[in-house]
């Protein structure tokens, strides 16, 4: 079974699997229903068969397995793949999240049904889950900026799917251009690592890239960054990413938060823990500050978000910080020679990774449940929902304390691993006190973060699924369709279990960063996991999921059955207002999200810059009798206002500039050659 | 069977005691503004009431508002069997860590807050506001506060950090206070107390706790009621073991239970009286001057453990 | 012999019979007929061509492996273009917007246009070469003021008079390079016995020379300094006619460049022209990427994407090794590309009677078959997978890496402008509701949709499978760069 | 006495082409081109003399035809269709462009050029003064913002290019250069057939008009 999976035709099957569900549906694009029935079915094939091939290839005993295949007299690239533990994690990450954004996908996309084509939406949602496949697999650097620009070119296409409005075409331009200015240091990376070890090859790459000059190491590394950063979307990178995840449709931006923004992560462990076996301790601070910075920013920004998807976008943002503060802690021991450590803080970042993956695109999913229902994606219409859509609201509150890293979810046990590497970073005192430093604010942004993330999800759950409806539409909400809520509740379901196994999580993940850092024998593990519990350095930390999920269902179930039957129980429970000092409760009178954030908001104004614009009109003239007076209560990112905004007004005037050569003046054309044909002679002759 | 027997001390101490301290600071606060005041006993009485009268559940709220109060209540329940009360020997179900215990509380504030916004009142809503306001920004200063001495003791178990940091002796004296300090400040943030929220009022301007409860009424009402007293409970036994360990039971030895239980009385005794002279002697800060206190308690404790590596 | 008669003389002919024939039909038919035998005797005669290297016809024609991908690009393009020319044409006079007497004259020149780019392509002797490329101008200048307005005749004239400059020096530039063989000047010189007696040329004439040449056929190539003509005639000629000037002439000017430096290389050494020409390519490169972000025409945007284009080939002819196949293999994908884009942006001009960006919403919508090629194309162009672009310009990246990071560097910057500029532009043209004012149905015209889709269909096969005589033709092309 | 006869020719050439940068008629400059052409169809006939090859001669009477007799035709009717007595100004005074025709004219005899002159040393100066020629005919193109005086410049040019080809010894074969000159009379005839169409649309010949595509 599993020897069938991992062959050369097992890994072939998966692909064509998917070009098949593209090519099915573009054919079936004259009848929705078929469209997406084949679209959908084939990407829940494949994906099925994406997460077994992954899951066989994280347990099996081969390290590397590598599939080549050759086209005669083809312009492609070499198409070399090659699977290994990490790999195969990715793929595993990849297929389970697309399985059950797909299964979603068969009732989701009926909204769309008679507006859009679902064939078109069917040929590229397929190809995207292929070229992510393809991306965490290719083993060299052509074939991998190839999946690359495909994986951005299929997932342009999803974001402006929906292309009625403006505002989502552009966000699709704004992303695409984005990405492709990161393919400027993708490309650089591997062109800089193709000009010193003369090869494509990653293998070859790896064995040779220890010789590499300090100073381009560093190029390469900010190249890297810059580059898979933006795919990421780190902070300052990130201004794409709520414009576009919100744009597609929900269970693509659950993919594309969930799993896409991934692979950014998955090739900065590649390049630089993969590639180069000792980086600089430089590096790996970096990267904490910029994880730090991301965590903090992105979770700031998101309480000021009342767009649902652009709120679990900016979460995205912050969640990739915390991945990076666990890739940075494994950056640093790696660098200081410590294996064990930065195999628990790679593991942090790996399980955090997976762990972000389930709850956002739960989150994602839930959101987009809402959006049909609704038909808008401000939160300040919403209310009451879990009365309507109880299934949903259930669904999106596990999500919510998942992503709050409550336990006994599973974000709660990669957020400890993380606060454990970070805290053995600061105990860790062999590099003195600047680095020490550095986890210290790591850690404490961290602490921000988690209790920011909370206080966001308060107001995201609350506003949306609790107390009366704002708006006719979240009135007149059903209950989403049985396709969705299977999707929803698998994720649901996984994001408990991966919390209350997460020691056995662990333990798989292990496998993973062992492929980065090969422990010897002489050296202990600093991690023991088995099932039931994650045991760090010989008992400084130790984490049990199973017993904190046990002990709080005991304690929730005693509560409930001592207070209900063993205290006293004749009371009545009687149903009436909410107390309303005298005026009936209105819609009006509720919270709304910016009221619940507003107090943060102010708190931290240095930083979010927030602007409150009051406009009144007055009945008779000026300043006497109002009519009525608005509020407009606004934060901008900094980023865009601060650094792209003037980045894009300098490149369009300079073009500007440079534009002026084509005067239209024939006699100075007549110059420019003139002059080229002179200069020429006279610079090559000196 | 010791340390079944430690545990069903600790689940069953932490709900029977801790309406005792909210009556004793009640007392205290109650003296020395010149009143008589009720009895110690009273919030037991108080909850008593609570649980066998009928309930008022608003129309608006949804399953939430129902579910939250056992939520609340049960995590503290879960909390006393995993912290150091009166003795360090009960059995590590892993779920002793720090950050698990800090994050379990944060588990009741969320439904604690969700269960505020619920009824869709304006109070409810704005308290739960400020409520996470202020816990998001006490977190850091209540995590690395307890990191301190996790580093010390060089665990971040805590069952293990009593001992761990008795042995370790009384070298890091001024860490300790540092990052005393920053629990302290903590401490009361976590449990609206004076100076970000006046437990006793219900003026719409200034509550917070009370704001998010305010629609609760009573079996769900006393069940809020007495888990808030639990975490005041769990917070000042946390204060008492793991900054000043000295006379914790280091075995589940009867006699050496009972000592350690006089000398957590006496502690958390210090504790109320402390609380109560701040709430009496201090005025409520503005909402928007908390935030330099938490700040300055998660720059003591981070100071504490830079002096403590 | 006779096949190379057909692949020339089948044009020829059919100019002939547009000058004579009144018919508008007959002439349409004849001239399809024509650049189909042409294009039918181009891919017979590929196979030897590949097999033997090179077929010598006489003294004067031969046809290598570089001459072969000329002569193929020229046909297939040409052969697209013609058949667009004869719905764009029907179009344009249903519309009362030109005469019959324009429509015989506009076969005539463009016959006459692709015969003499066939010749360019087919000659082994530099002055012939030469003078075909000068007949192409000649051909050409009238195609370029076709619509007879102010603007049109300015373009023509700005065309016409840059490109005789060009030219001249390229003259001027090719007799200098005689000097090889001016020991026997009754025979006549061809770029095999150059090649062989490029001992007897004097390098530092031949750097000259190359000078000379690189300007002068540059112009024509349309590399920076010298594009300042190539906007302008490519915005206002008719779009078959920008299709195949983009396509196809450009290339054949710069094979020409390639012809020289080859005989430069022999005794001058290979640095002198890779430093120009990589010079020249980057300076080409980004002047067309910082105006293509801020463009305001469309088809003036396709026209710098031709110079950007250029300039990228003129990068990985200078880089060299690898870098050749890949600029060979870039100029085919290209010329195929961008003549899509111009015969789809022609359906655009059709409908929306404009060719400003700002005029042109909903593409899609209004033409849905036009909207799509013409996406596809642009993303294409501008380089991302699984086109064939995408790989060439990877592979002269690559291959420049090692010795010229930073301009290597500089490139990739650039592309992202370009890319950026073209996405920016394709937004505001594609998507939102088209304006009320249209010409609906311009689809309808099976012809208008089969040309541009033939070539995107060739680019899209090309780009993962090349056939086998494709394949051995680049080979022995870039042993002769 | 052959090397003051061609060494005349080519002054003689060299100072046309130098004279046609002062001219402000158009019917001058015309008959400064014609005298040029007389000079290199001159030189072709004495080279077709040395060789004694009837049919150089031939294609040297050719030339006379085209260059001296055609091509003034066609300008003539091109002045006298849309009276253009005058062309327009250029863009720099008289003065600079006299002191930059003089730099243009010591161009050929730097060390740039040095490998040209060394093609032919017997005719080294010749082939200086023809260079000159060329460069100053280029700079006509650059300075005259008038049409024809464009036409004119590229024609001169392309003789400076003839006679540095004869002094070089690299002149083509007799069907080539047939060729060559065909080429110019089809290009002069579709050059004064597009000038006359712009005179129809811009009132003037005056390039400076011919703005409008600046994007």
């Amino acid at each position: 079974m599993a020897e069938f999976f991992l062959s050369q035709t097992g890994f072939i099957v998966l692909f064509v699997i998917f070009a098949l569900g593209a090519i099915a549906s573009m054919i079936a694009r004259r009848s929705d229903s078929d469209a997406n029935m084949l679209g959908n079915g084939f990407a829940i094939i494949g994906s099925l068969w994406g997460a077994l091939f992954g899951g066989f290839a994280l347990i099996s005993a081969n390290q590397t397995m590598n599939f080549a295949f050759t086209i005669p007299f083809s312009p492609l690239p070499a198409l070399t793949f090659s699977v290994d533990k990490l790999s195969a994690f990715f793929i595993l990450l990849i297929s389970s999240v697309a399985f059950l954004a797909s299964i979603y996908a068969l009732d989701y996309v009926k909204h769309f049904y008679k507006k859009y084509s679902i064939g078109a939406l069917g040929f590229f949602y397929n190809l995207f889950i292929a070229s992510m496949l393809l991306v965490v697999t290719s083993s060299n650097a052509i074939m991998f900026l190839t999946a690359w620009e495909l994986m951005s070119l299929t997932s342009y296409f999803l974001v402006v799917y929906d292309r009625a409005e403006s505002k989502n075409t552009q966000a699709g331009l704004q992303y695409f251009a984005m990405m492709q200015i990161g393919t400027i240091f993708v490309a650089a990376v591997f062109v800089i690592l193709y000009s010193f070890t003369g090869s494509t090859n990653f293998s070859e790459i790896r064995a040779a890239a220890a010789n590499i000059p300090t100073l381009w190491q560093g190029i390469i590394f900010a190249a890297a960054l810059l580059g898979f950063g933006m795919k990421s979307g780190i902070v300052p990178l990130h201004i794409w990413l709520p414009d576009a995840h919100p744009a597609a449709p929900s269970h693509v931006s659950a993919l594309m938060s969930g799993v896409m923004i991934k692979t950014g992560i998955y090739m900065l462990m590649r390049v630089l823990l993969d590639f180069f076996q000792a980086p600089p301790v430089w590096w790996g601070v970096v990267i904490l500050a910029v994880g730090a910075i991301s965590a903090l920013l992105g979770v700031l920004y998101a309480l000021t978000e009342h767009n649902i998807k652009r709120l679990l976008a900016y979460h995205s943002i912050e969640n990739i910080g915390i991945i990076l503060l666990g890739l940075g802690s494994a950056l640093v021991f790696s660098s200081l020679h410590m294996p064990a450590l930065a195999t628990v803080a790679i593991i942090a970042s790996l399980f955090h990774t997976l762990n972000h993956a389930i709850f956002k695109s739960l989150l994602f999913l839930g959101a987009g449940s809402v959006i049909s229902q609704t038909h808008t994606a401000n939160i300040e219409e919403y209310g009451g929902l879990a009365r309507t859509m109880p299934y949903t609201a259930f669904f999106f509150l596990i999500g919510s304390m998942a992503i709050s890293a409550l336990p006994p979810f599973n974000g709660f046990f990669s957020e400890w691993l993380t606060f454990q590497s970070l805290f053995a970073g600061i105990l860790n005192n062999t590099n003195g006190m600047m680095l020490q430093w550095a986890f210290l604010i790591a850690g404490g942004a961290l602490a921000l973060t988690g209790g920011l993330a909370l206080a966001c999800f308060v107001k995201a759950f609350g506003v949306t699924f609790l107390a009366r409806p704002r708006s006719t539409h979240a009135q007149h909400a059903h209950e989403s369709g049985i396709f969705m809520q299977i999707g929803m509740g698998a994720l649901a379901l996984s994001a408990l279990l991966l919390g209350v196994f997460s020691g056995a999580v662990t333990g798989v993940l292990q496998s993973v960063g062992a492929t980065f850092f090969p422990i010897s024998s002489a050296v202990a593990p600093a991690l023991s996991a088995n099932t039931s519990a994650i045991s760090l350095q010989n008992g400084f930390a130790f984490v049990s999921g199973i017993n904190l999920f046990l002990l709080m269902l005991i304690a929730i179930l005693s509560t409930v059955i001592a207070s209900a039957y063993v205290v006293y129980r004749k009371q009545r429970i009687i149903e009436g207002t909410t107390w309303d000092c005298g005026t009936p409760a209105t819609p009006r009178m509720e919270l709304t999200a910016t009221g619940f954030s507003r107090t943060i908001i102010t708190i931290f104004k240095a930083v979010l810059r927030p602007r409150l614009h009051i406009s009144t009109t007055y009945k008779y003239g000026e300043s006497y009798m109002p009519l009525s007076r608005s509020a407009e209560f606004s934060v901008t990112d900094i980023f865009r206002s601060y650094c792209y905004e003037p980045v894009s007004s300098f490149a369009l005037g300079a073009s500007a500039q440079i534009k002026k050569i084509q005067s239209g003046n024939i006699n100075a054309y007549f110059l420019y050659t003139f002059i080229a044909l002179i200069g020429i002679l006279c610079i090559t002759t000196l | 069977m010791t340390s079944t027997f430690a545990i069903i001390a600790q689940l069953l101490l932490v709900p029977a005691l801790s309406p005792l301290f909210i009556g004793i600071i009640r007392k205290i606060k109650a003296r020395m503004q010149n009143r008589h005041g009720a009895s110690i006993f009273q919030p037991y009485r108080d909850l008593n009431k609570l649980f066998h009268k009928d309930e008022i559940i608003s129309s608006d709220a949804t399953f939430i508002f129902r579910i939250a109060p056992y939520m609340v209540f049960a995590v503290t329940l879960v909390v006393a069997i995993s912290i150091p009360i009166i003795t360090t020997f009960i059995p590590h179900f892993g779920t002793s860590d720090l950050l698990a215990v800090m994050y379990m509380l944060a588990f009741g504030t969320f439904f604690l807050a969700l269960g505020g916004i619920d009824v869709g009142g304006p109070f409810g809503g704005f308290g739960a506001s400020r409520e996470m306001t202020i816990s998001a920004l006490a977190e850091g200063g209540l995590i690395f506060s307890l990191f301190a001495v996790s580093c010390m003791a060089g665990t971040t178990d805590l069952l293990s950090i009593p001992h761990a940091l008795l042995a370790y002796g009384s070298t890091a004296t001024l860490a300790t206070v540092l990052a005393f300090f920053g629990f302290c400040v903590a401490l009361l943030a976590e449990n609206m107390r004076f100076p970000f929220d006046n437990p006793s009022t219900h003026l719409e301007l200034t509550m917070v706790h009370e704001a998010m409860i305010i629609e609760y009424s009573g079996k769900r009402l006393a069940l809020m009621e007495w888990a808030s007293a639990n975490k005041l409970f769990i917070f000042i036994a946390l204060g008492a073991n793991m900054f000043f360990p000295y006379g914790i039971a280091a075995s589940a030895d009867l006699s050496a239970v009972i000592i350690s239980l006089g000398i957590l009385l006496a502690k958390a005794l210090l504790f109320c009286i402390a609380i109560a002279v701040i709430e009496s002697t201090t005025a409520k800060l503005r909402l928007f001057r908390l935030p330099d206190l938490l700040f300055l308690s998660f720059i003591a404790s981070s100071l504490a453990i830079i002096f403590t590596i | 012999m006779n096949t190379l008669l057909i692949i020339i003389g089948a044009p020829i002919v059919a100019a002939i019979v547009a000058t004579l024939s009144k018919k508008i039909t007959a002439i349409e038919y004849t001239s399809v007929s024509a650049i189909i035998l042409s294009t039918g005797a181009t891919l017979f005669l590929a196979p030897s061509v590949a097999k033997y290297g090179i077929v010598v016809f006489s003294s004067i024609f031969a046809v290598d492996a570089l001459s072969m991908i000329g002569m193929l690009i020229t046909s297939v393009i040409g052969l697209a273009a013609m058949i667009y020319s004869v719905g764009y044409l029907r179009d344009e006079v249903k519309k009362e917007i030109i005469g019959h007497s324009r429509v015989r004259q506009y076969f005539v020149l463009i016959n006459l246009f692709i015969a003499a780019m066939l010749l360019a392509c087919a000659s082994s002797n530099p002055v012939i070469m030469w003078l075909a490329i000068e007949a192409t101008t000649l051909s050409t200048t009238f195609l370029i003021s076709f619509y007879n307005k102010a603007t049109a005749t300015e373009a023509a004239w700005k065309y016409l008079l840059i490109n005789s400059l060009g030219l001249l020096l390229g003259f001027f530039g090719t007799l200098l390079y005689l000097t090889a063989t001016a020991t026997a000047p009754e025979t006549f010189s061809t770029w095999q016995t150059l090649v062989a007696n490029s001992a007897f040329l004097n390098p530092d004439v031949a750097r000259i020379a190359f000078v000379f040449i690189l300007i002068g056929y540059g112009t024509k190539v349309g590399l920076a300094p010298m594009h300042t003509w190539l906007p302008d005639a490519h915005s206002k000629a008719p779009v078959p006619i920008s299709a195949l000037l983009s396509g196809v002439l450009l290339n054949i000017a710069l094979i020409a460049v390639l012809r020289f430096r080859a005989i430069t290389d022999a005794t001058a050494g290979g640095d002198f022209t890779q430093n120009l020409l990589i010079a020249l390519g980057l300076f080409s490169i980004v002047i067309a990427a910082c105006i293509i972000l801020i463009q305001k025409n469309y088809k003036r945007m396709l026209a710098y994407s031709s110079i950007e284009n250029m300039g990228i080939l003129a990068l990985g002819f200078g880089f060299g090794g690898v870098a050749t196949i890949a600029a060979l293999l870039h100029m085919i994908y290209h010329s195929l590309a961008k003549s899509t884009l111009f015969l789809s942006s022609g359906n655009i001009f059709l409908t929306y009677s404009s060719t400003k960006i700002a005029k042109i919403r909903g593409v899609l919508t209004s033409l849905p078959v036009t909207g799509v090629v013409f996406f596809t194309c642009i993303l294409a162009i501008a380089g991302l997978p699984p086109f064939g672009i995408f790989f060439t310009k990877l592979y002269i990246l690559f291959a420049g890496a090692g010795a010229h990071p930073y301009i290597v560097a500089t490139a990739l910057v650039a592309f992202a402008i370009v890319f950026i500029g073209f996405l920016r532009h394709a937004t505001g043209m594609l998507f939102g509701e088209p304006t009320e004012d249209i010409i609906p149905n311009i689809e309808r015209d099976r012809l208008l949709i089969a040309a541009p889709i033939i070539l995107m269909t060739l680019l899209a096969t090309l780009s993962v499978y090349l056939p086998e005589t494709l394949a051995t033709l680049l080979m022995n092309a870039s042993k002769l760069i | 006495m052959t090397l003051s006869l061609t060494y005349f020719l080519i002054s003689l050439f060299f100072f046309t082409t130098i004279s046609m940068h002062a001219v402000r008629k158009n019917a001058i400059l015309v008959v400064l081109y014609a005298v040029q052409s007389l000079a290199v169809v001159l030189l072709l006939m004495y080279g077709a003399w040395l060789d004694q090859s009837i049919i150089l001669s031939i294609v040297a009477l050719f030339a006379l035809l085209v260059k001296t007799t055609l091509i003034p035709r066609f300008f003539g009717m091109l002045i006298s269709k849309n009276l253009i007595t005058f062309s327009s100004s250029t863009y720099l005074k008289l003065p600079i462009t006299a002191l930059i025709v003089a730099g243009l004219a010591v161009l050929p005899s730097t060390h740039v050029f040095a490998p040209l002159l060394a093609i032919a040393p017997q005719h080294a100066h010749e082939i200086a003064f023809s260079l000159g020629a060329f460069f100053i005919s280029c700079f006509m193109l650059v300075n005259r913002r008038d049409g024809m005086s464009q036409m004119i410049g590229l024609l001169s040019l392309e003789n400076s290019i003839v006679a540095f080809a004869f002094f070089a010894g690299l002149e083509q074969s007799a069907m080539l250069q047939i060729g060559i000159i065909f080429d110019v009379l089809v290009w002069v005839f579709i050059a004064t057939l597009l000038a006359s169409l712009a005179y129809k649309q811009f009132g003037t010949l005056d390039t400076d008009t011919m703005r409008h595509l600046t994007e």
